[in-house]
């Protein structure tokens, strides 16, 4: 497995490559939680050059997709080859990873969700100027 | 050593996860003599990780010593993938075999050989280890 | 099942040219595990391929029953593979260990094994089966 | 391993690629045979896509060469892989198997050999007219 992240705009991108099993899992986590620990929380794994994945790779995955969500964000996971596909369809984790076959879909999704978190902040703001 | 005559490939491993590639590697090169479709053989190499993968982490104690057995009965139009520890073992028909919740983090292992096995058989008591065997046909 | 706490991973194919290629593959996957570069590995690769040929061509009668072990422990620097038969044996201290004339079609396998391993080491006797001991190191 | 064949003018050109070992070594030996059975006896084996060689692949290379010869021909391997490469120098059978690394080489040679064989025979029925 191979891991490189990028921060653009308001976007932390991880391209995960190779395969994620067990072996490999431990190092995807810990990327995941530093990029998380620092703010991080509008994510894209581009997974489209990820050759095998398996229920310790959803793990890691999932478990990320809950801390994005609980600071307020969104992960999404861009994937195409079909035997990672599989794995997910398989696993029913396609909608709670938001997945995504190509990665202007995922941008756009991180953007509209954002778009919508920061009006409802801001709706929230006016209706109730006692909150900070 | 003792001498079989049947045709059977056997892979054995420490319980650590940097050997799970290996043990996909020969279901990836036994996979051609059974003439299994790519996609077959997709389904068998995750089945086959999540059963070492369970090996790993509940037979034996983090770092103890242990071996996995791995077998593969290769035919013309299947393969059988036999994965085997002497490890703790424990009771299946406790297992919970309904679809795992999908935000949980656990409890996805053997829901998956499940579903991407053709037929699957789990043997094992506390105690006395544990043997998955996994069937997967050609679907060509 | 023995327990052992050395990392060791096994292979155990029958006698049979069909899982030659098995064998090259986990010396491949454990190669970067052993930190050996490609040309390292590629020399194994040739080597484990002769021992395992040897095995199947003169311990073992064409088509009887039999197994080959094909152990491999990696370490960080160096990559061990032994290769053992119970078959016929024969003995090492006969071998003709001169360089084969290039145009016999013959004798040239324990040959390119030993010019391709860093250390061999054949331990053999007629009527107790062979084990070949192939080192290779690191040569980044 | 796959193999191809194809004529081309005098020369029998043969396409070997993947891996050659005691497992495909029966099929390169049976192909091999025939084309020398048919007549042929310039034979220029490709194995630029050659992944892996032993000592049976060369042993199967060894016996079509001495056959070529016998037949009054030749036999050239062209071969770029450094692994591949190595079992040849290694074996010392890079001179008994004609090995060029790229295909014009190995053309040539067959070419320059031939009418040199051409050019002895033709020299042969001059001198002793009495030869059929
Ligand atoms: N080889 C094994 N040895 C001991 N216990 C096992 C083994 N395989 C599975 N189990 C038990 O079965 C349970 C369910 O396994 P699984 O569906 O793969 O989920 P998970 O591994 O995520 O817990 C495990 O939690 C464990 O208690
Ligand atoms: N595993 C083995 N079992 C029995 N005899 C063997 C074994 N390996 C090698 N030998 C003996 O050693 C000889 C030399 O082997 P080798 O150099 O590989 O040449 P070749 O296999 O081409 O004869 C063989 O001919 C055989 O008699």
């Amino acid at each position: 497995m191979r891991i490189s992240d990028r921060s653009e705009d308001f976007l932390a991108i991880v391209c995960v490559s190779g395969e994620l099993d067990q072996a490999t899992v431990p190092e995807l986590r810990e990327r995941l939680s530093s990029l998380l620990d620092e703010g991080a929380r509008w994510l894209l794994l581009d997974m489209r050059e990820l050759e095998f994945i398996d229920s310790s790779g959803l793990g890691v995955l999932i478990a990320a997709a809950r801390r994005a969500g609980e600071a307020g964000g969104e992960l999404t996971v861009v994937c195409a080859r079909p035997n990672v596909l599989r794995v997910f369809d398989i696993s029913g984790t396609r909608e709670l990873l938001n997945l995504r076959q190509e990665e202007a879909q995922a941008r756009e999704l991180l953007a509209e969700c954002r778009q919508r978190a920061t009006a409802a902040s801001q709706a929230g703001d006016s209706h109730d100027p006692n909150q900070p | 050593m003792t001498r079989t005559s049947l045709e059977v490939v056997q892979l054995t491993i420490p319980p650590h996860p940097r050997y799970l590639s290996l043990a996909r590697l020969l279901v990836g090169g036994l996979g051609a003599q059974s003439k299994l479709t790519v996609e077959d053989l997709d389904d068998m190499k995750v089945a086959v990780s999540e059963a070492i993968t369970n090996a790993i982490d509940h037979a034996y104690e983090p770092d103890a010593p242990g071996e996995i057995i791995i077998r593969y009965r290769p035919s013309e139009g299947q393969l059988v993938v036999e994965v085997e520890d002497s490890g703790s073992g424990f009771d299946p028909d406790k297992l919970d075999t309904s679809p795992p919740v999908p935000d949980l983090e656990g409890g996805l292992g053997l829901y998956l050989v499940r579903e991407l096995a053709d037929q699957v058989k789990v043997e094992s008591a506390p105690g006395s280890g544990t043997k998955v065997i996994i069937t997967k046909r050609a679907h060509g």
